[in-house]
C-alpha cells in the first residue's frame, strides 16, 4: 500500500475552471434567449457555429502545439469566446465572418500567446474587432430589426441559410440600423424627438435592447452572486459610462441619453461578461476599478466622438493593452505594511 | 586649451568638408530635377481635371488658366478657391469647382466638380477623403463607378428634392452599407450648382463673358494663384 | 463583550470536527520503541548527552542545549538507548535527521522532580531557565523555543498575552479537548506566562464552534481578569497574524514579530506545558494529538509521548490500513504527507490524518492560472497569490520578493479556492527556497571576492617586495662587480699580459658561483627549491592565460603537445617527491611512508602519462581530443 | 486653446505615432523588453522629439525658406537631430551620471528614430507654427512614451507565458503591437485632423 | 542654377560648421572616462575565480564581457547567472557554452588529511585563500570560504585534496517546483526526478512498510 | 573584427542577419508601406540604392572622420543619398513618390542603413562594404516585397496591382485577382495587419532555421570537449 505523497493544502474546494466557465455560459443564457426572442434565430445560430467552430480550432491548434487536446478542451474556455463572439456578432453575419472571428480569437489572441491564461487581450473581443474592421460592410449592415418590425419575418431555416449563404448583406427588411448607430448618425443634426421618431428605438429605450441588456444584466448578476467575478469591473464600468454622461451633459439634442447608453449595444454583456474576462482583466481590486473606469469612460468617448457606434470592444482591448501596466502600479497593501510596493523591484545597485 | 581648439577646429572643419560634398551632390541633383518635377506636379494635378474634362475637349493650358471665385465660404475649399477654366479654342467647354463635402463620415471630403457654363454637370471627381475603406471609400473611382452618375445632371434636369440618395427619397443610388458618404456628396454637388447659379453673374464676368452671352472678348488667365502644392 | 476586528481573505472549508472531539483524550501508552529527534524546535539541534546502552529514567535529559538556540530534549519513559542514528524523522523532505532511539523498559520510574508551586517566590529569569530546562517549545506550529519567546527585549513591553485557541484547521481538536478537559492547567500556564510578563490584557481567542471549551473556559476563568473572546470560525483565524488582528485590530509590522506592537501570542497546548513544568516540575515529554481521518475507526484525543512511532497512534485509533490512502502530519491546510507510519510525532505535531482517498482526493491536475482572483480573496495576508505564482514559476524571484513573498504564511487557502488546482502554495516555498539559497550564494561570492582581491593584493605587494630586493641585490653585485673588473684592471694593469686570459676565466668563475650561491640562498627562503620558479612565475601568469588556450590555433592544436606537457609535470612532480623521499629519509622524518606512498603514485601517473601520448600519436590527430579525458582520468 | 488640447489627443492617440502612423518602431520593438528601461527610453526620447521638433521648424522657417532651400529640409533635420542628440548625451553624461544611467545609453538611438524625423517633416506638411510644432513633437513624444511603456509591460508578461517557439521574440511582440494597433483604430474619427 | 547650387552649399556648410564645432566643443569639454558596468557585471559572477571562462578570474571575464565577450562562459554560475547577465545587459541568454566545461553541482575540497604531506602546493593555488596549514603539516580546507575551483586539486603532489559534491541535508533542503502537466503526455517530465518531492498535479506515491 | 568573405556577407544579408526579420530594424517604412507590392518594391529600390551608396561611402571615406563627427557624418552622407533618391522619385515615379509620402526622407533614418554604416562599412573596404550594402539591401526588399504581397493579397485579393506607377503603362496589366468575388480583409491593409504579417514572417523564418539547424545537429557529432578552454588563474605546476 503506498502513501500519497503531497504538499499542503490537501483539501480542496470543488470548483473547478471547467466549472467557472460552465457556470459563465448558463448565466448569458438568459441574454441568449432574449436575443433570440427579440431579434430572432441569428444569435442563436451564430453562438452554435461560433461555439463549434471555436472547440475545433482549438482542438487543432493544441494538437499543433502538442498539448493534451482532452485536457484543454474539457476546460470550457474555447466555448465561452465562442458563445461570447456569438452572441455579439450581427445576428446575419455571414458564417465566413464568424469564422475568421473565432479562428483570429482562438488562435492569434489566445494560443500565439501560450493558450489559457496567457492571454494578454480578450480574445472574443479580439475577433470581434478584427471582424469590424476587416468587413465593415457586412458588420454594420447584418442587424437583425427588432421583432414586430420585420417585413416577412425569417423564420430559422431562413436565416440559417442567409447566414450561410455567404452573401455580404442579409435581405433588406430583415436587418435595421441599431440604436446607437441611427442615434450617432443623425445627433448634431436632428433633435433627440426626431431622432427617436425611428422605429429602433421602440416605446421605452431601444427595442428589443434593453430587454436584452436587462437579461444580460440578470446573468451578470448570477456571476456576482456566485463571486465568480467580483463587483468592481461591472460597477467600474457602468460607472465610468454614467460619470462620463453626467459630465459631458444630458442634453439628448447633443450625446445620446445615459439611458441609451445603458440599455443599448452591448453594454450589459460588456460589463458583466466581457470586461470581467479574467484573464485579461486587471488583478488587484484597485487595478480592476482602473481598469474598468476605463473601458467605461472609453466606451462613452467612443461612442460619442468616434467612428464606431458601439466601443466595448476597442475599449477592451484598449484597457487591456494598459492592464499589466496598471498591475504594477496597484499591487493592494499586504497585512503589515504601510504601503503597497508600486512599480518594479529596484536592481539592487552595490 | 590647445586641446580645445584643436577638437573645435577639426570637427567643425571635418563636417563642413562632408556639408559641401554632400550639400553639393544634393543641390546638383535638385537643379537637374528641377524642372521635371515640376511639370510632374503640374501632370498629376492636372490628371483629376482631365479627367472631368479630357484634353481632347479642349484646347487651352487649363491648369493655368483659372479664376478665382466670389464670396466662396460655402464652398469649403480653402481660403481663395479659383476654379479652372477649360476651353476649346475660343468657346468655353466648362469650368471646375474644388468643393469640400464636410458632412462625411469621418472627416472631410475633397471634390472637383466640373460644371459647363449652362450649369450642367461634366463630371464629379474625389480627391481626398477619409472615409471608411470597403465602405465609403466606392466614391473613388478606383473602387466603384459610383460617382460617374453625376455626369449630365443639372439643377435643371433634377428637381431640389431629388438631390438625395435614394434612401432618402432622392436620385442618386446610396451604396450598400453607408449612406452618409453618398449623401455628402451629393449634397455637396448640389450646393456648388445652387453656388454657381447665384454666383452667375460673377462668374460670367471674371470668365470674360458677358452676362449677357455675346462678349468673348478673351482675358488672360489669372496664373498667379496655381502654386505647386505641398507634398 | 470583546471588541472584534476582521481581517481580510479567510476560507471555510469543511471543519471535520466531530469525529474527534466526541471521544474524550486517551491515553496512547506505551510504544515498542521512541525516536527522539535532536531537533524538535527552531534553532540549533540538541547535543546528545547518551550513550547507546545507557539506561535512562523518565524525564531524564537525554540531550543538551546546543550551541545556539534551543531546547532539551528528555527521555519520555525509562528504557535503554539502543542507538543513536539517522532517522526519518516529520518533516516535509522525508529526510533523515540524527535521533536517539529508546526502547522502554515498561517501568515509567520517572527521574526526580522539583515542582516550583510558589514560582512567585523566583527571580523572572529562575522560571524561565526552568521552562527552558523542562524543553518548552511552542506546541501550536513552529515551534520556537518558548522561554526565549516569553523574554521579549528590553524595549518591547507586552501589553497583550494572547491564548490562541482558534484551533481553526479543520479535523485538528487537541486544543479544543485540552480546553474542555484541562481548563484550569490551561489557566494556570497562563497565569504563570502572564506573571513573567506582566501584560495589561490577556486574553483567549477561541472560535465560536466550540462551545464546549468556551464554557469550561469561562468557568475557569471565572473571577480572573482574563477575557474569552469568542472570535468567527473562519480558517485562519488562528494564524497568530491574524489572531492578533481579530482581537486588537493592530497587524504585526512585516518581517517583525508581535511583541514589537506589544503582543505575544502562545499555545493553549503551550500553556498546559508551561503549567506542568512550573507546578509540577514536568518536563515536556507527552502532548495531547488528534488522531483522525475515516481509515481510523476510533479517531479521537491521545496523550502521546514524544517519540512514538506514528504507527502506534494509528493502532491505538483502530487503523484501517486498507482505506488509509494519505497520512498527513497537521491539519488538512498546513500538514505535511508523512512517507511511512514510522516516522515518530514530536512536540509541535498536533495532529495525524489518515484519510481515505474519498476523503482527501486527489486534485485535478495543475491547470492553467486563469488570474480569476479566487486566491487574493481567500487571502489573509493580502497578497496577490496569482502575481507571486506566476513569479515563482517563472522564476522571477525578485519580483515576487517586491510583491513581499516573504510575508505569506504558507496557510494554503489560495490553493484551496484556486479553480486551476494550482499548487500555489509549493511554488511559494520552491521560491522562498531559492531566494534564501541565492542570498546565500550571493554573499559567499561576496565573501570569495574580497577574499581573492586581498590575495592578489598581497601577491601583488610581496612580488613587488622581491622585486625590491632582487634590484637591490642586483645593484649590489653590479657594484660589486663594478668593483672587482676595477680590482681585476687593476690587477691586470699591475700584473703581466700572460695573466689576462686566466684572470678573465676566473673572474666568469666567480660570477657563476656568486649566482648558484644566490639561487640557492633564494630558494632556501622557502619550504623547497623549485617553488621559486613557480612563485615568480606567477603573478605574470595570473593575468596572462597560457597562450595556447588564447589563440584560436589552440583549438586546433593536436593535443600531443598537452599530453606532454602533462607528462613533464607529471615528471616534475616525480622528482620532486623523490627528491623531498630522500630528504626525509636522510632526516628520518615521519612522514616517510607517506612520501613513499606518493612517489609510487606518482611513478604510476609518469606511466600513464607516457602511455597516454603513445596513444595518442598513434591516433590521427582529430583523434586526439578523445584522449584528453582519459588522461585527466589518470589524475584521480 | 481646445485646438492645442486637441492636437495633443489627436497625436497621443487618434494619430499614435507608432501605432497608426508607423513612426519610431525601430525603438518600440527594440527597447520594450523591460519596463525600467522603456521609462528611460521614453523620458530620453521625449526630450530629445520636442527639442528637435521645435529646432527643426525654426531652421527651416528661419533658414531654409528664406534661401528657398526647401529641398536641403531632410539633410539639415537630420544634422540638426544628430547634433542635439549627441550634444545632449555628452552633457548628460558629464553633468549627470545618475541621469546618464537613465537615459544616456538610449541618446544615442535616437538618432535613427524615425518619429523624430518624422515629426519635423510632419510639421511642414501640417503647416504648424511654433507653438504648434512644440505640441506637436511633445504628443508625439507623448504617445510614443504611452504605448511603449504599455508594451513594456506587457512583454514582460509575455515573456514568461508558454508562447509557442517560433514566435518567441520579435515575432510575439509584432502580434502584440499588431493587437494594440487594432484597438487603436477604436479611436478613428474621435477628432478629425 | 549655379548660384543656387552655391547659397545651398554655403548654407550647408555654415550649419555643418557651427555644428561640427558644437561638437568638437563639446567632446573635448565633457569627457569622461571609466565605465561601472564591469562592476555590477563582476557582482553577478560567483567569484569561484576559477577561470574556467578561459579568463584569469572573474574580473577579467568581466571586463571582457564588458567589451563584448559572450556571456555563457562561466560554468559555475551555471543558467541563473547567464540569465542575470543577459537581464543586465539586455540581451538574449544562451545556453552555457560547453566548451568552458559544464554546469556542476555546489562542490567543495576536502583534503584527506593522513596523505597530506604539507607541501602548501594548493595553499599557493587557492585564489581565495580558503586552506590553511603550514609548511610540512597537515592542512585543511575552510569549507565555508571554499569556491569549489578545484584549482588545488591539480598541484597536490600526493593527490590528496577530493573535490566533493555538497549534498543537501535536511537542513539545507529546499523545496522543488511542482511539477506540470499541460505538455503531451510524452513530454511530462518523469516523477521520479530527484527534485520532485511531492507535487499536486502529479499524486507521487512512495511504498511505505505500513506498520 | 575579422572580416567576412563575401560568401557569409551574402548570407548574412539575405537570411541569417537579415535587417528587418533578424535586426527587426527599418520596421517603419517596412511596415508603412508594405499595403502593396508596388509601393512596397519602390520604397525597398530606394533604400537598396541609399544603402548601396551610403556604404560605399562610408566606406571610402572610412579613414579620413574624426570621433566626435563620425555620427553626424555618417548621417549627411546618408542624407543626400536619400535626397537624391527623392528627388530623382520625385522626377520620374511622381504617382508613387506621393503615396509613399514622407517615408522616402525617412529612409534617412531607417535604422538598418546608419546601423550597417557604423557596423561594417566603417571598418570594411569599399568592395565588401558595397556588397554588403548591397546584400541587406537586397534582404531589405526581399522582406517588404513578400510582406507586400501577403498584404496585397489577404487584404485586396490583388497582386501586383498598380505596378505602371513604378514601371510604366507596360505593367498596368499585371495585376493578378486570384479569388473571384474576394471580400477584402481591410485588417490587411491596415497598421495591425502590417504588424501581425510581420510577425507572421519572422516566426516563419524562425521554424525554418530551426528545421535547418535540426538537420544541420543530426548530421554533425558533438566535437567541443566540455571545459577545454580553461585557464589557470593561480600558480603553476614544475
Ligand atoms: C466602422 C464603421 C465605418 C463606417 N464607415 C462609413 C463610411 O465610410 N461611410 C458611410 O457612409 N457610413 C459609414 N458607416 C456607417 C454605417 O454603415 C451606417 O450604418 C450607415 O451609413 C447608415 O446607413 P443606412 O442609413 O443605410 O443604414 C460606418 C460604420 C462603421 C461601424
Ligand atoms: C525565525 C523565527 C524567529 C523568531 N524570533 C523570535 C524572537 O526573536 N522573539 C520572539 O518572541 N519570538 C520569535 N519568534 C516566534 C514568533 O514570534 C512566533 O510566535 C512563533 O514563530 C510561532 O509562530 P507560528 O507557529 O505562527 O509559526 C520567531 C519565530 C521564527 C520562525
Ligand atoms: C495559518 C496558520 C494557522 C494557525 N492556526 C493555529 C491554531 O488554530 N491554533 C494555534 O494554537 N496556533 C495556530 N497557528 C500557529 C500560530 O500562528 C502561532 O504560532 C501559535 O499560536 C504561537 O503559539 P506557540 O508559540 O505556543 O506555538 C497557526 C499558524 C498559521 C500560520
Ligand atoms: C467571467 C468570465 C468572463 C469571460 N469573458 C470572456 C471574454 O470576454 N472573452 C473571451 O474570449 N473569453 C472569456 N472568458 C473565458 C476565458 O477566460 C477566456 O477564454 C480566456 O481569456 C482564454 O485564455 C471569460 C471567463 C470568465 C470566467
Ligand atoms: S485562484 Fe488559481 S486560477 Fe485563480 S487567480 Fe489564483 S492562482 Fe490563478
Ligand atoms: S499561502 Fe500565502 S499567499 Fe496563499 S493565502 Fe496563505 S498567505 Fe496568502
Ligand atoms: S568561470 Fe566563472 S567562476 Fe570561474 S573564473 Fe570565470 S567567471 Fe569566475
Ligand atoms: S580549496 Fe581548492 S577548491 Fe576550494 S577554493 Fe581553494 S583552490 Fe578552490
Ligand atoms: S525605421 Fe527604425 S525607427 Fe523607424
Amino acid at each position: 500500500m503506498a502513501l500519497v505523497q503531497q504538499s499542503s493544502p490537501h483539501a480542496h474546494r470543488a470548483r473547478p475552471t471547467s466549472r467557472v466557465m460552465l457556470w459563465v455560459i448558463i448565466a448569458a443564457v438568459p441574454g441568449l434567449l432574449a436575443q433570440t426572442v427579440f431579434f430572432g434565430w441569428g444569435n442563436l445560430i451564430n453562438v452554435v457555429w461560433c461555439i463549434a467552430l471555436a472547440l475545433a480550432t482549438e482542438a487543432a491548434i493544441l494538437k499543433w502545439r502538442s498539448k493534451p487536446v482532452g485536457f484543454f478542451l474539457k476546460d470550457n474556455t474555447a466555448a465561452v469566446t465562442g458563445l461570447l463572439l456569438g452572441l455579439s456578432l450581427p445576428q446575419f453575419a455571414p458564417w465566413w465572418v464568424s469564422a475568421v472571428a473565432v479562428f483570429s480569437a482562438i488562435v492569434v489572441a489566445k494560443q500565439l500567446y501560450g493558450g489559457l491564461g496567457s492571454n494578454p487581450f480578450n480574445p472574443a473581443m479580439v475577433g470581434y474587432a478584427l471582424v469590424l474592421i476587416s468587413f465593415p460592410l457586412a458588420m454594420t449592415t447584418n442587424w437583425a430589426a427588432p421583432v414586430g418590425l420585420w417585413q416577412d419575418a425569417p423564420g430559422f431555416g431562413e436565416t440559417l441559410s442567409a447566414i450561410a449563404s455567404g452573401q455580404q448583406t442579409a435581405v433588406d427588411g430583415w436587418t435595421m440600423a441599431t440604436p446607437l448607430d441611427e442615434y450617432k448618425h443623425k445627433v448634431g443634426s436632428h433633435t433627440a424627438a426626431e431622432i427617436t421618431i425611428h422605429p429602433t428605438f421602440g416605446n421605452f429605450v431601444a427595442r428589443g435592447w434593453e430587454w436584452v441588456n436587462a437579461a444580460f444584466l440578470a446573468g451578470g448578476l448570477v456571476l456576482l452572486a456566485l463571486r465568480i467575478i467580483s463587483w468592481h469591473i461591472p460597477v467600474g464600468f457602468l460607472g465610468g459610462l454614467v460619470a462620463m454622461s453626467l459630465l459631458f451633459g444630458t442634453n439628448a439634442d447633443q450625446y445620446a441619453p445615459l439611458s441609451l447608453h445603458l440599455l443599448a449595444g452591448g453594454t450589459m454583456l460588456g460589463a458583466f461578461f466581457i470586461a470581467t474576462d479574467p484573464v485579461s482583466a486587471a488583478t488587484s481590486h484597485q487595478g480592476k476599478l482602473i481598469y474598468a473606469v476605463g473601458i467605461g469612460a472609453l466606451v462613452y468617448l467612443i461612442r460619442s466622438w468616434g467612428n464606431y457606434p458601439d466601443a466595448v470592444a476597442f475599449s477592451v482591448l484598449l484597457m487591456n493593452f494598459a492592464v499589466p501596466f496598471i498591475d504594477y502600479y496597484t499591487p493592494p497593501r499586504t497585512y503589515g505594511h504601510h504601503k503597497a510596493r508600486r512599480g518594479l523591484p529596484t536592481r539592487k545597485q552595490d | 586649451m590647445a586641446t580645445m581648439a584643436q577638437s573645435i577646429s577639426r570637427s567643425a572643419i571635418g563636417l563642413g568638408l562632408f556639408a559641401v560634398i554632400t550639400g553639393g551632390t544634393i543641390a546638383l541633383t535638385q537643379a537637374v530635377t528641377k524642372e521635371r518635377i515640376a511639370e510632374q506636379a503640374a501632370r498629376a494635378e492636372a490628371a483629376a481635371l482631365f479627367e472631368i474634362i479630357p484634353e481632347s475637349a479642349h484646347s487651352n493650358d487649363m491648369l493655368n488658366d483659372t479664376i478665382s471665385l466670389p464670396d466662396a465660404a460655402v464652398l469649403n475649399s480653402g481660403e481663395a478657391p479659383s476654379a479652372w477654366v477649360a476651353r476649346q479654342q475660343s468657346d468655353l467647354v466648362g469650368f471646375i469647382i474644388p468643393v469640400t463635402a464636410t458632412d462625411g463620415y469621418s472627416g472631410d471630403i475633397n471634390l472637383l466638380v466640373g460644371i459647363t457654363p449652362s450649369g450642367e454637370l461634366l463630371g464629379v471627381r474625389v480627391t481626398g477623403h477619409h472615409e471608411t475603406p470597403g465602405l465609403g471609400d466606392r466614391i473613388e473611382t478606383r473602387k466603384s463607378d459610383w460617382v460617374y452618375q453625376f455626369n449630365g445632371h443639372s439643377l435643371a434636369n433634377t428637381p431640389g428634392k431629388q438631390w438625395n440618395v435614394k434612401k432618402n427619397g432622392g436620385e442618386f443610388d446610396q451604396f450598400t452599407g453607408a449612406t452618409i458618404t453618398p449623401r455628402a456628396v451629393v449634397k455637396a454637388v448640389h450646393k456648388t450648382l445652387v453656388y454657381v447659379r447665384k454666383h452667375q453673374a460673377e462668374i460670367r464676368q471674371s470668365l470674360g463673358l458677358p452676362v449677357e452671352r455675346g462678349n468673348r472678348k478673351q482675358r488672360n488667365a489669372v496664373a498667379s494663384h496655381f502654386s505647386e502644392p505641398e507634398h | 463583550m470583546t471588541q472584534l476586528w476582521n481581517f481580510g481573505g479567510g476560507v471555510h472549508p469543511p471543519e471535520n470536527k466531530s469525529q474527534s472531539n466526541s471521544r474524550p483524550i486517551r491515553p496512547a501508552g506505551l510504544p515498542a520503541k521512541l525516536i527522539l529527534p535532536l531537533q524538535q524546535h527552531i534553532g540549533e539541534p540538541a547535543r546528545c548527552i547518551v550513550e547507546p546502552g545507557q539506561k535512562v529514567l523518565k524525564g531524564e535529559v537525554i540531550a543538551q542545549v546546543g550551541n545556539g538556540m534551543g531546547v532539551p530534549v528528555h527521555a519520555p519513559t525509562s528504557g535503554i538507548v539502543e542507538r543513536i542514528s539517522l532517522e526519518p524523522v516529520p518533516h516535509p523532505s522525508g529526510m533523515s535527521d540524527t535521533c536517539v532511539v529508546l526502547i522502554p523498559d515498561g517501568e515509567e520510574r520517572w527521574c526526580e522532580l522539583v515542582p516550583q508551586p510558589e514560582y512567585r517566590k523566583l527571580e523572572r529569569d529562575q522560571v524561565l531557565a526552568l521552562i527552558r530546562q523542562a524543553g518548552i517549545v511552542g506546541l501550536g506550529g513552529a515551534g520556537f523555543p518558548t522561554n526565549i519567546k516569553l523574554r521579549p527585549s528590553v524595549d518591547r513591553k507586552v501589553d497583550t498575552l494572547i491564548l490562541n485557541g482558534a484551533e481553526c484547521e479543520p479535523y485538528i481538536t487537541a486544543d479544543d479537548m485540552t480546553m474542555r478537559e484541562k481548563a484550569d492547567q490551561v489557566m494556570a500556564g497562563l497565569r504563570i506566562m502572564a506573571w513573567l510578563l506582566r501584560p495589561a490584557r490577556v486574553v483567549i481567542g477561541i472560535e465560536e464552534n466550540k462551545p464546549e471549551a468556551i464554557a469550561a473556559l469561562r468557568q475557569a476563568a471565572e473571577g480572573s481578569k482574563t477575557e474569552i473572546a469568542v472570535i468567527p470560525t473562519i480558517y485562519p483565524s488562528g494564524g497568530e497574524k491574524q489572531l492578533i488582528q481579530i482581537l486588537t485590530g493592530q497587524e504585526v509590522p512585516s518581517g517583525g514579530i508581535p511583541a514589537d506592537i506589544g503582543v505575544m501570542c502562545q499555545n493553549i497546548g503551550t500553556a498546559v506545558a508551561v503549567a506542568d513544568a512550573i507546578l509540577q516540575g514536568k518536563p515536556l515529554i507527552s502532548r495531547v494529538m488528534t488522531a483522525t481521518g475515516e481509515a481510523l475507526a476510533e479517531p479521537g484525543n491521545f496523550e502521546v509521548l514524544v517519540g512514538t512511532p506514528t504507527s502506534h497512534l494509528l493502532t491505538c485509533a483502530g487503523v484501517d490500513k486498507q482505506r488509509m490512502s494519505r497520512l498527513v502530519l497537521g491539519g488538512p491546510m498546513m500538514g505535511y504527507t508523512l512517507p511511512n507510519t514510522d516516522i515518530p510525532l514530536i512536540k509541535p505535531s498536533n495532529c495525524v490524518i489518515a484519510a481515505s482517498a474519498s476523503e482527501l482526493p486527489a486534485p485535478a491536475p495543475e491547470q492553467p492560472c486563469i488570474r480569476c482572483g479566487q486566491c487574493a480573496e481567500a487571502c489573509p495576508m493580502e497578497l496577490l497569490p496569482q502575481q507571486l505564482f506566476w513569479h515563482a514559476k517563472a522564476t522571477e524571484f525578485e519580483k515576487a520578493e517586491h510583491l513581499n513573498l516573504f510575508d505569506c504564511i504558507e496557510c494554503g487557502a489560495c490553493s484551496y479556492v484556486c479553480p486551476s488546482s494550482i499548487p500555489l502554495v509549493q511554488y511559494y516555498r520552491f521560491a522562498k527556497g531559492e531566494i534564501r539559497l541565492q542570498r546565500a550564494e550571493q554573499q559567499k561570492s561576496d565573501r570569495a571576492r574580497v577574499r581573492f582581491e586581498a590575495r592578489q593584493q598581497r601577491l601583488d605587494r610581496e612580488q613587488q617586495e622581491k622585486d625590491q630586493r632582487r634590484k637591490d641585490r642586483a645593484l649590489a653585485a653590479a657594484k660589486a662587480q663594478e668593483q672587482k673588473t676595477a680590482d681585476a684592471q687593476t690587477r691586470a694593469q699591475d700584473g703581466t699580459v700572460t695573466d689576462e686570459r686566466a684572470g678573465k676565466s676566473a673572474l666568469v668563475e666567480q660570477a657563476l658561483a656568486r649566482k648558484k650561491a644566490k639561487t640557492a640562498a633564494a630558494s632556501a627562503e622557502r619550504t623547497e627549491p623549485s617553488t621559486q620558479l613557480s612563485e615568480e612565475a606567477a603573478p605574470s601568469e595570473t593575468f596572462a592565460p597560457e597562450n595556447a588556450d588564447k589563440t584560436p590555433a589552440a583549438e586546433t592544436a593536436p593535443s600531443v603537445e598537452e599530453l606532454e606537457q602533462q607528462l613533464t609535470q607529471a615528471q616534475a612532480k616525480l622528482e620532486k617527491m623523490q627528491s623531498m623521499l630522500e630528504d626525509a629519509r636522510s632526516g628520518q622524518a615521519p612522514n616517510v611512508d607517506k612520501l613513499e606512498r606518493a612517489v609510487d603514485k606518482n611513478i604510476e601517473r609518469v606511466r600513464r602519462a607516457q602511455r597516454a601520448i603513445d596513444d595518442a600519436q598513434q591516433q590521427a590527430v582529430p583523434a586526439n581530443r578523445n584522449a584528453e579525458p582519459a588522461l585527466s582520468r589518470s589524475n584521480d | 486653446m481646445t485646438e492645442y488640447l486637441l492636437i495633443l489627443v489627436s497625436t497621443i492617440l487618434v494619430n499614435n505615432f507608432v501605432l497608426v502612423q508607423f513612426l519610431g518602431l525601430c525603438p518600440f520593438m527594440g527597447v520594450s523588453g523591460k519596463l525600467e528601461t522603456a521609462m528611460g527610453m521614453s523620458l530620453a526620447t521625449t526630450f530629445v522629439l520636442t527639442l528637435s521638433s521645435v529646432c527643426s521648424y525654426l531652421a527651416y522657417t528661419y533658414l531654409l525658406e528664406p534661401l528657398n532651400l526647401a529641398f536641403l529640409k531632410t539633410i539639415t533635420f537630420i544634422l540638426v537631430i544628430a547634433v542635439v542628440v549627441q550634444f545632449t548625451e555628452m552633457v548628460v553624461r558629464k553633468t549627470s551620471p545618475l541621469l546618464y544611467r537613465v537615459l544616456g545609453i538610449f541618446l544615442p538611438l535616437i538618432t535613427t528614430n524615425c518619429a523624430v524625423l518624422g515629426v519635423a517633416l510632419l510639421n511642414l506638411n501640417r503647416n504648424n507654427n511654433f507653438v504648434e510644432s512644440l505640441l506637436y513633437g511633445f504628443g508625439a513624444a507623448l504617445g510614443f512614451s504611452l504605448v511603449l511603456i504599455f508594451f513594456a509591460a506587457m512583454r514582460e508578461r509575455i515573456a514568461v507565458s508558454d508562447v509557442p517557439v517560433a514566435f518567441r521574440g520579435a515575432a510575439i511582440g509584432m502580434v502584440t503591437a499588431g493587437l494594440m494597433a487594432l484597438a487603436f483604430l477604436g479611436f478613428t474619427g474621435l477628432v478629425s485632423v | 542654377m549655379w548660384t543656387g547650387i552655391i547659397i545651398a552649399v554655403a548654407v550647408l556648410l555654415g550649419l555643418a560648421a557651427v555644428f561640427g564645432a558644437l561638437l568638437g566643443f563639446a567632446a573635448e569639454r565633457f569627457k569622461v572616462e571609466g565605465n561601472p558596468l564591469v562592476d555590477q557585471i563582476d557582482a553577478l559572477l560567483p567569484q569561484t575565480q576559477c577561470g574556467q571562462c578561459g579568463f584569469p578570474g572573474c574580473r577579467p571575464y568581466a571586463e571582457a564581457i564588458n567589451n563584448g565577450e559572450a556571456i555563457n562562459k562561466c560554468p559555475p554560475g551555471g543558467e541563473a547567472t547567464i540569465n542575470a547577465l543577459a537581464d543586465l545587459l539586455d540581451v538574449e541568454p544562451q545556453p552555457l557554452d560547453a566548451e568552458h566545461g559544464a554546469a556542476q553541482a555546489k562542490r567543495v575540497a576536502v583534503i584527506r588529511e593522513d596523505e597530506c604531506i604539507g607541501c602548501t602546493k594548493c595553499i599557493q593555488a587557492c585564489p581565495v585563500d580558503a586552506i590553511l596549514g603550514a609548511a610540512k603539516h597537515m592542512h585543511t580546507v575552510i569549507e565555508s570560504e571554499c569556491t569549489g575551483c578545484d584549482l588545488c586539486v591539480e598541484p597536490c603532489p600526493v593527490d590528496c585534496i577530493d573535490i566533493i559534491v555538497i549534498e543537501p541535508d535536511i537542513r539545507s533542503w529546499t523545496w522543488a517546483p511542482p511539477v506540470v502537466l499541460d505538455k503531451a503526455p510524452n513530454e511530462v517530465p518523469s516523477a521520479t526526478d530527484a527534485r520532485v518531492i511531492a507535487t499536486d498535479s502529479q499524486a507521487e506515491t512512495r511504498e511505505a512498510s505500513l506498520l | 573584427m575579422a572580416t567576412k568573405t563575401s560568401r557569409e556577407i551574402i548570407r548574412d544579408g539575405l537570411w541569417s542577419n537579415n535587417p528587418a526579420l533578424v535586426q527587426v530594424l527599418g520596421l517603419c517604412p517596412l511596415l508603412a508601406v508594405t499595403s502593396t507590392v508596388v509601393n512596397a518594391l519602390g520604397l525597398g529600390l530606394a533604400t537598396l540604392l541609399v544603402l548601396m551608396g551610403s556604404n560605399l561611402a562610408v566606406s571610402l571615406i572610412r579613414n579620413f572622420v574624426n570621433e566626435s563627427v563620425r555620427l553626424p557624418a555618417f548621417v549627411m552622407i546618408i542624407a543626400s543619398f536619400v535626397t537624391c533618391a527623392e528627388l530623382l522619385m520625385q522626377a520620374y515615379t511622381y504617382e508613387l513618390y506621393q503615396i509613399l509620402g514622407i517615408f522616402i526622407p525617412l529612409i534617412v533614418t531607417n535604422c538598418a542603413i546608419l546601423g550597417r554604416a557604423d557596423a561594417f562599412a566603417s571598418r570594411n573596404p569599399p568592395g565588401l562594404a558595397l556588397l554588403d550594402g548591397a546584400m541587406m539591401g537586397l534582404g531589405f526588399l526581399a522582406v517588404l516585397v513578400v510582406l507586400g504581397a501577403m498584404r496585397e493579397l489577404i487584404g485586396q485579393g490583388t497582386l501586383f496591382a498598380d505596378m505602371h506607377l513604378l514601371l510604366g503603362p507596360v505593367a498596368a496589366e499585371w495585376t493578378l485577382r486570384p479569388f473571384a468575388d474576394y471580400p477584402n480583409m481591410l485588417f490587411m491593409m491596415l497598421p495591425p495587419g502590417a504588424f501581425m504579417g510581420l510577425g507572421l514572417l519572422i516566426a516563419l523564418k524562425n521554424v525554418i532555421d530551426s528545421r535547418i539547424e535540426e538537420k544541420r545537429k543530426a548530421a554533425q557529432v558533438e566535437t567541443v570537449s566540455a571545459g577545454s578552454k580553461r585557464v589557470r588563474v593561480t600558480g603553476s605546476l614544475s
